[in-house]
């Protein structure tokens, strides 16, 4: 211990049932193992966050080790299954973000497996000690590493001719009827922007207001931010949805944000929307074309003009990057952040009343706009739409400083697609991957 | 599927109808065995009883020959739990699998699965392929299937049926038209690595083996590999010598056996190298 | 008597200015956004017309600083001042507007006219005072200001020497740029490089006219009267309803300068943290009862309006908002200050 | 201010030796919250704790450490003692620097540094704690008894005698269990039937006891004092009410005429055929028949009802149904026994293939007056009486490569019977048995052994049978006599196997539905392998019997009454303490998205409306019903906005001892 | 039976942890049920049954062991490692046995053996496969048991089973090298042990 050798701080987040049990049997044998692991007992891994191995990060962990009881002998009997969900994507998550994921180990460690338990500390101890220090603190960059870049090709947006204008006049006749019938109070649909080449959200309350409310590419927000807040009119909202903020809609119910009742929808079929003058890159190869839930469908869609969405090369150019530039890569956009929250604002999913990122005791990010506390809140937000996020896009749009987050969001959706074949904003019906399990979920991260 | 074949050494010399009949066998049933060129001995019990590294790195310099075949066909019991298990430990061990580069000058990970012919007849081929070309149905005949020891163990490595109640042959010669009778010592040992060094001792062997088949009213004994054949043939003298039994119990590979259930002419058999000649229990057959 | 800088010059006089001071921040492009960042290189420079995504205001005001450090033990507290290192700075590039927002913030944080590091008066922030006094902003004029731009309705010019200690306006028809000091740190800065500036007839006049003739939106006339009876009446409900609560608009203004103070730590020691805040959060107002005086996001959009063009002029005299327009541009569902003022006082 | 005490065991010598728990205290003062630090030789011991009520007293603390073994030792002990000196129990945490420190590293130097962080870390998070009441849940005092073999009837019966409601569930027809089909008891050989089935009829007209047999577990909700059990009682079809237990239907069904049966009699173990109408055994409790519909023949082609026609009491019901009830009870005592390894499982002894090699349980069954023999030993081959029996030991058992590497415990004791009873039924017959060593530690278990080897002849060899085959009529066992170091070779008439006793099939699926933990090879877990041997981690359920472990008679019934006891004296509360580590919603911030009710594996979360004063909904939130919370914190985990803490746990203390170690 | 340290023998240089690494089996694991020798077929010929011999592993007697004519008499027919109830491979003790033996030159229990396995392998150097009359004749002259099975050669060579002059060779070039190398690694592998001859490389020298 006092030699010139690195000593690494490794955090263990253990179950009381199994892995802490473990460890005392292997102590009760008298087995020796490196006096580098600092437990923490937690009841079950049901309990043990994946945050709680950021917070370990962030406060200068050289690496951190999750174990738990065995599949199938959690002594909750389902903890441990919903916890591997979690640290399935959580650990991708990181990995993408630029941990070296060298550093994160997760093992089933039961009652009985003293042995196993000595030797994997000795490993783990082992590993990290080979890895050395971290190369730099959470949140700052590597030094002497450059932040690679990404340069995205834009597509060219060609507009169907006279489509949405026919659809423009459909909607509103639409909006005039239900708010003239006194079906609704309040239709939210969007209207001329004050920029040139621009539209924004807009709330009409009578038939006559409605003239305002326009349909074009330049409809890009995704509106059913709004369904989830009360109105200020009295009466049902009616929204104005395209496919991908309809399936917002899918997750809301599914998370009992509202009734399907409580909300009409006048669905726009979609030819895609802009970005910077050119087609948003999400809707190049956007197969959710036509709403599915929509109570009036209007117009016929176009259909999508590639066949490959050009982000996943994006994900890919990151995935190939070596920890240490993908970690830089991220340092570099995230060194911008504001911390102004406008990717929360934005999201439809963001629904909760008191956001994690504003809760003080304890505080699970730091508040300040800096290289901590904007990895943090980038990570927590992320991680936080895991299985949720529908990809309309809002976030990315939403961020004054350009901050690519859709390809945290899309890698995590890929993630949980590849791991448990699921897509967010399907099905209403459907339990959202985090909170199920299968017993065969895959875990060969797990030792 | 593309056979690399092994015939192994002693298919060359004492067993040379053990080669003859397997290849005239698999050439009826439409089996295409090629001979791996300039194979070496697999190196047999005395290998290992010696040294593990050349117990494993001879047959690596064998299977190392292979190329472009599905499986490595062998004929004989003792080759192949040889083969097999070098080829086991081979894609389990890497530091073994540089130790062998090192000594034998070739690399081998021991891909391609060695297969005892037994195992590729019934398994690959089927038992009711071989019914279906089958002229000259052995019925009447008893026979006494011996499967001997290295057929199936250790079961982990090498087994391809139940070790304790091995059935692969009993179904082929019976797919043969013959009798197969259950008898209590179709694996037990004969003693065969110690057949050079040992004759009494393997004289009580065989004459256990050779007791149990009459005794279960076999004609005839079946094997699979030419060192029992060698204990049980040959031995029959001594055995008579030492123990007062004269037993002139034919002992025949099953190659033989299934080669003329299959009209394989005799020649291609090499019936006539037997010690005890089968010809009267065979005569016997044909005239009942 | 004005004075010029060729336009190929401009590098050799910024790269000179580098070299004495101990920082340079101009803006640059990253990403494919324009932002003030300190710079190694001058030619990193971009001169691009137009505005950065955010002001320089962080030079001064950086989004997030460590009032003091502290360390636990046993019973005892040890107290740590923090490093500033930045030193002499010089920012380049600041817009007219972003400069005549300066006084916005010396009103809040150096409130004894400009800021004197001897005449420390009892609220002042040391940090900016500190920070202020060893900045000098080299402006640069506006020639095209774009479709969010109104500085001219706020009573400002596009090449407007406030805020500025020089301010640079280029004539690209001379091949130069004009050079006017505006303080004694622009002269100092002049006569320090007097060799790369020649004397000139030229006036920026036509430039000036021509840039606020392409300015579309509407004076803002008489904003302090109407907007101090405009509390509840006009209908912030229903102007605001859109808007999403976020804090982007704040974070890139020139002039909004609340924070927030946590302490970031653990329990052997941390930072008292001081960092950018907004009046768009919900947060901003919630009292520790859960009660929150601005319950509703209207409230909140009404503040920022209201203090821009009411509580600021009244308190301070100076102008809440310099009409750079990056708040509408920003803004992910248009919530346009312009408009909405425009709208209840016109 | 916090004001911490901590307090650093030498733990005698198991510490100290690698710990300078000196300077660790010295360490822990300097701490900021600490306002008392000292190392003591025994903290357990009785000043050890009396120093720690003092420090509390004195000093003024307002959060205890307890530096010294695992928690899993001593935390109980050290809340006790925290209590007593007026602090909340809860105030109270353990750093292990026992079994995670000095017991696991040999540099002292490292495993100083080492428990200094560990204390640092509980400092930390005990800053946070704060004090929990226990939470008090209703007991319903009714017991339910999953089995009826000995275990379950012993419990039920000491339960209802103690004046509680029990519900006894059987799967099969009728309760005895495996000891109904024993011939006679070791060490006593007292007659299993004649002991058994009195209790059985004991059960059976017991006020207290509701019997259910031919019925199974579903479904179980709830918790400790406040189960919900389902239970499918399956179609008899014949009704117990009517039925007198006459016995005409199985006497005239034609699936029993018993030449002609092809059913195997599960009681007799396959030894004999039974009717598709059956009565297990003539003693059987409930004495009602049940209708196998997979062999009667108006069930498979609707052709014959015999049974019915016959029926002088009209009890016979084809068109009965499955019933499910559902009954509420406090506790569940698990008594689902075992299941002996098939004899198929060698290969080297048959693998099955040989009528003679038969295991324990049925040649008990050939031993048996009400056996498919009359008692009298003829092997199932050709009825001829054994002239030579082999009986082999660990057959199965204490053999890693066959999976089961534990000893059956019973099989020593069980064979040395079986060989006595052989010889006393055929005086000259030759019992042979194949051992590796004799496990016969019990009260007169030994003397019982020796009995059988010296005055009833049994010839004991010391060794394994390595293979036996068939040949002439009989069996060629060959086995070796280890003690002699020469290889054995016996023709045998029969040979008797003693398999191994494994796990009842299912008993995973049943301790998943119970939450019990089970171990590798099935068995139940308990709580506390010595201190808790009848309690599991699910509270409310506890064993009883071979479902834990395999287990004879008298420690079963030991087992049982042990059960019944910690039942009754759970039925002696009207309400319980529960510990009150569980989650708590913040209804403020919870938005009610129920992500937390779905992963919540007891359906602890409630869904509450909050109203504002004149009624309106203002929004429906999560709540957890502390009742049934265990604690497990998958919901504090799974919401997003941090609205549920564990208390115990929170995400305060998880920081707290974060951030220790990061400094 | 004098006992050393069985502690010891557990541990790093015990003759159990040479077994033990040598055949990649732990002979401790064994518990003398005795399955071994009940199965072996040449418990008869030997002098120690199989159990024996690894109870005699576990005790360390290493003299005892290496001089008994069991292991030699092991026909490696693997009934004990396929039965072994704690899955022990004997047959891989046997073979570790053999060769700790012959290192250190204690065949005299069973020379005939010795003798036969050598000269196989010679056989195998030479010629890349084994000449099985030659085996026969050189391995009468080495046990001088000169006339042994000697009127069987007229009747195999009349059956066509004993050519002199028949059997092929394969790649004996390849063969010999490997021989050689098997031989250099392994002296190299064992240079700290006190193992005083290699085994493989001389053809059944001790004649």
């Amino acid at each position: 211990m006092m030699s010139d050798t690195f000593e690494p701080k490794i955090v263990a987040f253990v179950c009381n049932w199994c892995t802490y049990t473990g460890a005392d049997l292997a102590g009760t044998s008298r087995m020796q193992y490196p006096a580098n692991v600092r437990i923490i007992k937690l009841p079950c891994t049901g309990r043990i966050s994946p945050l709680f191995i950021m917070k370990a990060l962030e406060q200068g962990a050289d690496g951190v080790l999750v174990s738990g009881c065995h599949p199938g002998d959690c002594h909750y009997t389902a903890g441990n299954y919903h916890a591997r969900r979690k640290y399935t994507i959580f650990r991708e998550m990181l990995h993408f973000l630029g941990v070296e994921p060298e550093r994160l180990f997760f093992s089933w460690v039961s009652a009985a497996e003293g042995r196993k338990w000595a030797d994997l500390v000795a490993e783990v101890t082992d590993t990290v000690r080979r890895l050395g220090p971290r190369r730099s603190a959470w949140g700052e960059p590597v030094e002497g590493i450059a932040a690679p870049r990404l340069s995205a090709n834009p597509v060219p947006f060609e507009a169907p001719a006279g489509t949405f204008a026919a659809q423009a006049e459909a909607m509103r006749e639409k909006a005039k009827a239900l708010l003239a019938g006194g079906e609704v109070g309040t239709v939210i649909g969007y209207e001329q922007g004050t920029l040139p080449g621009t539209a924004r959200p807009a709330f009409v309350s009578t038939p006559e207001e409605v003239d305002r409310l326009v349909w074009n590419e330049h409809c890009h927000q995704n509106l059913a931010v709004y369904a989830a807040r009360k109105p200020a009119k009295p009466g049902k909202v009616a929204l104005v949805v395209k496919p991908c903020d309809e399936r917002s809609l899918v997750g809301l119910l599914q998370e009992n944000r509202l009734a399907r009742e409580d909300v009409v929808l006048i669905g726009m079929a979609c030819h895609g929307v802009q970005s910077e003058g050119a087609l948003a890159p999400r809707c190049a190869a956007c197969q959710t074309r036509t709403p599915a839930l929509a109570d009036p469908v209007i117009g016929e869609a176009t259909p999508p003009t590639a066949t490959a969405d050009p982000r996943l090369e994006q994900i890919a150019r990151i995935e190939q990057m070596a920890p240490a530039e993908r970690w830089n890569f991220w340092q570099g956009h995230f060194s911008r952040c504001l911390k102004c929250y406008a990717c929360r604002a934005a999201c439809s999913l963001c629904t909760c009343e008191r956001c994690l990122a504003e809760k003080a005791q304890p505080r699970w990010i730091p508040a300040p706009p800096d290289g901590a506390g904007n990895l943090s809140w980038h990570a927590v937000r992320a991680w936080h739409l895991a299985g949720r996020c529908v990809d309309c896009g809002a976030c990315s749009a939403a961020c004054p400083a350009d901050i690519p987050l859709y390809l945290l969001n899309l890698k995590l959706a890929q993630v949980v697609k590849d791991a448990f074949d699921y897509e967010a904003g399907r099905d209403p019906a459907a339990a959202p991957p985090l909170t199920t399990y299968r017993e065969d979920d895959a875990q060969e991260f797990i030792r | 599927m593309s056979y690399a074949y092994f015939p192994g050494c002693s298919q060359q010399g004492m067993a040379a109808e053990f080669d003859r009949s397997a290849r005239s066998v698999c050439d009826r049933l439409g089996i295409a065995l090629s001979e791996i060129p300039d194979w070496v001995c697999c190196g047999a019990t005395p290998a290992h009883a010696t040294s593990h590294l050349l117990s494993i790195a001879l047959p690596a310099l064998t299977l190392a020959k292979v190329k472009d075949a599905d499986a490595v066909a062998t004929v004989c019991a003792a080759c192949y739990s040889r083969l097999r298990i070098a080829s086991h430990e081979l894609r389990e061990d890497a530091e073994l699998r540089a130790r062998v580069k090192e000594a034998a000058g070739v690399e081998c990970a021991g891909e391609v699965p060695v297969r005892h012919l037994l195992d590729i007849l019934c398994n690959d081929l089927g038992v009711a392929a071989i019914r279906e070309r089958v002229k000259r149905p052995l019925a009447g005949l008893k026979v006494a299937c011996y499967y001997g020891c290295l057929l199936m163990r250790p079961p982990k490595v090498v087994a391809f049926d139940d070790p304790e109640n091995p059935r692969v042959m009993d179904e082929v010669l019976a797919a043969a038209g013959a009798e197969c009778v259950e008898w209590p010592y179709k694996t037990e040992c004969c003693g065969a690595s110690l057949s050079l060094a040992r004759p009494d001792v393997v004289c009580k062997l065989a004459n256990d083996i050779l007791r149990e088949a009459r005794d279960a009213g076999a004609h005839v004994i079946a094997v699979a590999c030419p060192l029992c054949h060698t204990n049980l043939d040959l031995r029959q003298a001594d055995v008579a010598r030492q123990y007062g039994v004269r037993y002139e119990m034919p002992v025949l590979f099953f190659t033989q056996l299934l080669g003329l259930a299959l009209g394989v002419p005799e020649k291609g058999l090499g019936l006539n190298r037997l010690i005890v000649s089968p010809k009267p229990v065979l005569e016997k057959l044909a005239a009942a | 008597m004005a004075k010029a800088l060729r336009t190929e010059a401009l590098l050799d006089f910024l790269r000179a200015v580098q070299q004495d001071a101990r920082r340079l921040v101009a803006p640059v492009e990253e990403d494919g956004l324009r932002l003030f960042r300190a710079v190694d290189r001058v030619e990193e420079i971009t001169l691009a017309e137009g505005n950065t995504r955010w002001s320089f205001k962080e030079v001064l005001f950086p989004r997030s600083e460590a009032l003091f450090h502290y360390r636990l033990s046993g019973g005892s507290v040890a107290l740590q001042e923090p490093d500033q290192p930045e030193g002499e700075t010089v920012v380049f590039g600041a817009r007219p507007c972003d400069a005549a927002g300066l006084a916005v913030l010396d009103a809040v944080f150096a409130p004894n006219g400009r800021p004197d590091p001897d005449q420390a008066p009892e609220h002042e922030d040391p940090f900016y005072r500190r920070r202020r006094a060893q900045t000098t902003i080299i402006g640069l004029a506006c020639l095209e200001p774009g479709p969010a731009c109104f500085c001219t309705a706020v009573g400002l010019s596009p090449t407007g020497t406030a805020g500025s200690d020089l301010l640079l306006t280029p004539l690209p028809d001379q091949g130069v740029f004009l050079a006017e000091a505006v303080t004694e740190k622009g002269e100092r800065l002049l006569a320090a490089h007097a060799h790369l500036f020649t004397d000139t007839d030229d006036t920026k006049e036509q430039a000036t006219r021509a840039a606020e003739g392409r300015i579309q939106r509407t004076a803002l006339s008489g904003v302090g009267g109407p907007l101090a009876t405009l509390f509840e009446a006009p209908p912030w409900e229903e102007l605001a309803a859109r808007c999403l609560g976020c804090g982007a608009c704040a974070f890139v203004c020139p002039t909004c300068h609340c924070f927030d103070i946590v302490d970031e730590g653990n329990a052997a020691g941390g930072s008292r943290c001081k960092f950018w805040d907004s009046c768009g959060f919900a947060l901003f107002t919630a009292h520790t009862s859960g009660h929150n005086p601005r319950a509703t996001q209207p409230a909140r959009f009404r503040q920022r309006v209201l203090h821009k063009f009411r509580y600021l002029p009244e308190r301070f005299g100076v102008q809440g908002c310099v009409g750079c327009g990056r708040c509408i541009a920003t803004c992910p569902v248009n919530m346009d200050i312009q408009e909405v003022v425009a709208k209840v006082t016109g | 201010m916090a004001r911490v005490g901590v307090f650093i065991c030498h733990c005698g010598e198991n510490i100290a030796r690698t710990v300078d728990c000196a300077r660790v205290a010295e360490y822990a003062a300097t701490l900021p919250g600490v306002a008392h630090a000292v190392d003591y030789r025994y903290m357990c011991s009785d000043p050890g704790q009396r120093l720690i009520e003092t420090a509390i007293r004195e000093h003024g603390l307002t959060g205890v450490v307890v530096a010294s073994c695992s928690p899993h030792m001593h935390e109980v002990t050290f809340r006790r003692t925290v209590a007593r000196a007026g602090l909340n129990p809860f105030l109270c945490e353990m750093a292990n620097i026992r079994e995670q420190c000095s017991w696991v590293h040999e540099d002292r130097e490292a495993a100083t540094a080492k428990a200094c962080e560990l204390v640092r870390l509980m400092v930390e998070k005990v800053k946070w704690n704060t004090a929990l009441e226990p939470i008090h849940v209703p007991v319903t005092r009714k017991a339910l008894v999953i089995g009826g073999g000995i275990a379950g009837i012993q419990a039920a019966l000491d339960i209802a005698n103690g004046g509680r409601e029990v519900i006894l569930v059987e799967k099969g027809p009728s309760i005895g269990g495996h000891m109904a089909q024993l011939s006679e008891t070791f060490p006593t050989l007292d007659c299993s039937q004649c002991i058994m089935t009195p209790r059985m009829v004991e059960v059976k007209n017991h006020p207290n006891i509701t019997l259910y047999t031919y019925a199974e577990v579903e479904k179980v909700d709830g918790y400790i004092g406040n189960f919900a059990v389902t239970i499918r009682k399956k179609a008899r079809c014949v009704d117990e009410a009517l039925c007198t237990g006459c016995g005409e239907c199985q006497s005239k069904c034609p699936q029993g005429k018993l030449k002609t049966s092809v059913i195997p009699n599960e009681f007799d173990l396959g030894l004999s055929r039974r009717p598709a109408i059956y009565v297990p055994f003539p003693q059987a409790v409930p004495n009602v028949p049940v209708i196998d519909k997979e062999h009667c023949r108006y069930f498979q082609d609707g052709k014959c009802g015999v049974c019915q026609k016959v029926c002088p009491a009209k009890a016979v019901d084809f068109t009965q149904t499955d019933q499910v009830v559902t009954e509420q009870v406090g506790a569940i005592v698990v008594a689902t026994g075992y299941d002996v390894m098939s004899s198929g499982e060698y290969g080297e002894y048959g693998g099955g293939r040989y009528p003679d090699v038969i295991d324990g349980l049925q040649f008990e069954r050939l031993l048996s007056a009400s056996g498919p023999t009359g008692g009298e030993v003829k092997r199932p081959s050709d009825g001829k009486v054994p002239e030579t029996v082999v009986f082999i030991a660990c057959a199965g058992s204490r053999d890693r490569s066959h999976g089961v590497p534990y000893c059956s415990k019973i099989c020593c004791m069980y064979t040395a019977k079986h060989a006595m009873l052989y010889k006393h039924k055929v005086h000259h017959g030759q019992a042979y048995v194949f051992y590796m060593d004799i496990r016969a530690g019990g009260k007169n278990y030994d003397e019982f052994v020796r009995r059988a080897i010296e005055e009833e002849g049994a010839v004991y060899l010391r060794g394994r049978v390595s293979r036996l085959y068939q040949k002439d009529g009989q069996l060629i066992v060959k086995g070796a006599d280890t003690l002699s170091g020469q290889p054995v070779e016996i023709a045998a008439d029969l040979v008797v196997l003693a398999t191994a006793i494994q796990a009842r099939p299912g008993s995973d699926a049943l301790a998943q539905m119970l939450k019990v933990p089970y171990d590798g090879y099935g068995f139940l877990s308990e709580a506390h392998p010595k201190l808790r041997p009848v309690e599991t981690n699910s509270a409310g359920v506890y064993l009883a019997g071979a479902c834990q472990a395999p287990k004879d008679i008298p420690e079963t019934v030991a087992q049982a009454s042990a059960a019944a006891s910690k039942v009754l004296g759970l039925f002696s509360m009207e309400q319980m303490e529960r510990e009150p580590t569980v989650s708590v919603v913040n209804e403020r911030t919870c938005i009610g998205c129920f992500d937390c009710e779905r992963v919540c594996p007891f359906g602890a979360i409630e869904h509450r409306e909050i109203r504002d004063r004149r009624g309106n909904l203002l929004k429906v939130v999560s709540h957890v019903n502390e009742g049934v919370c265990a604690g497990c914190g998958a919901c504090a985990t799974t919401c997003r906005s941090g609205s549920i803490e564990l208390r115990g746990y929170t995400d305060e203390q998880v920081f707290a001892q974060i951030a220790a170690v990061g400094v | 039976m004098k006992l050393g340290s069985v502690a010891r023998e557990k541990t790093r240089s015990g003759f159990l942890a040479e077994v033990r690494r040598r055949s990649g089996t732990n002979p401790a694991d064994c518990y003398q049920c005795g399955k071994c020798t009940a199965g072996c077929p040449l418990t008869f010929a030997g002098d120690l049954d199989p159990a024996r011999v690894m109870r005699l592993v576990q005790l360390g007697q290493r003299d005892a062991v290496l001089q008994s004519r069991t292991i030699w008499l092991c026909a490696s027919c693997e009934t004990c490692t396929t039965r072994c109830p704690q899955e022990v491979d004997l047959a891989s003790v046997m073979d570790a046995l053999r060769i700790m033996a012959r290192e250190a030159g204690l065949t005299q229990a069973a020379r005939e053996v010795a003798i036969a396995n050598a000269g196989l392998l010679g056989s195998v150097k030479s010629r890349g496969r084994v000449h099985e009359m030659m085996l026969v004749l050189q391995q009468n002259l080495r046990t001088l048991h000169l006339f042994r099975d000697a009127e069987k050669g007229p009747v195999l060579m009349l059956k066509g089973k004993m050519d002199p002059l028949g059997h092929k060779r394969g790649a004996r070039d390849q063969v010999r090298r490997l021989f050689e190398n098997v031989a250099r690694m392994e002296a190299a592998e064992r240079a700290a042990s006190t193992t005083p001859r290699c085994a493989c490389s001389d053809e059944g020298g001790e004649a």
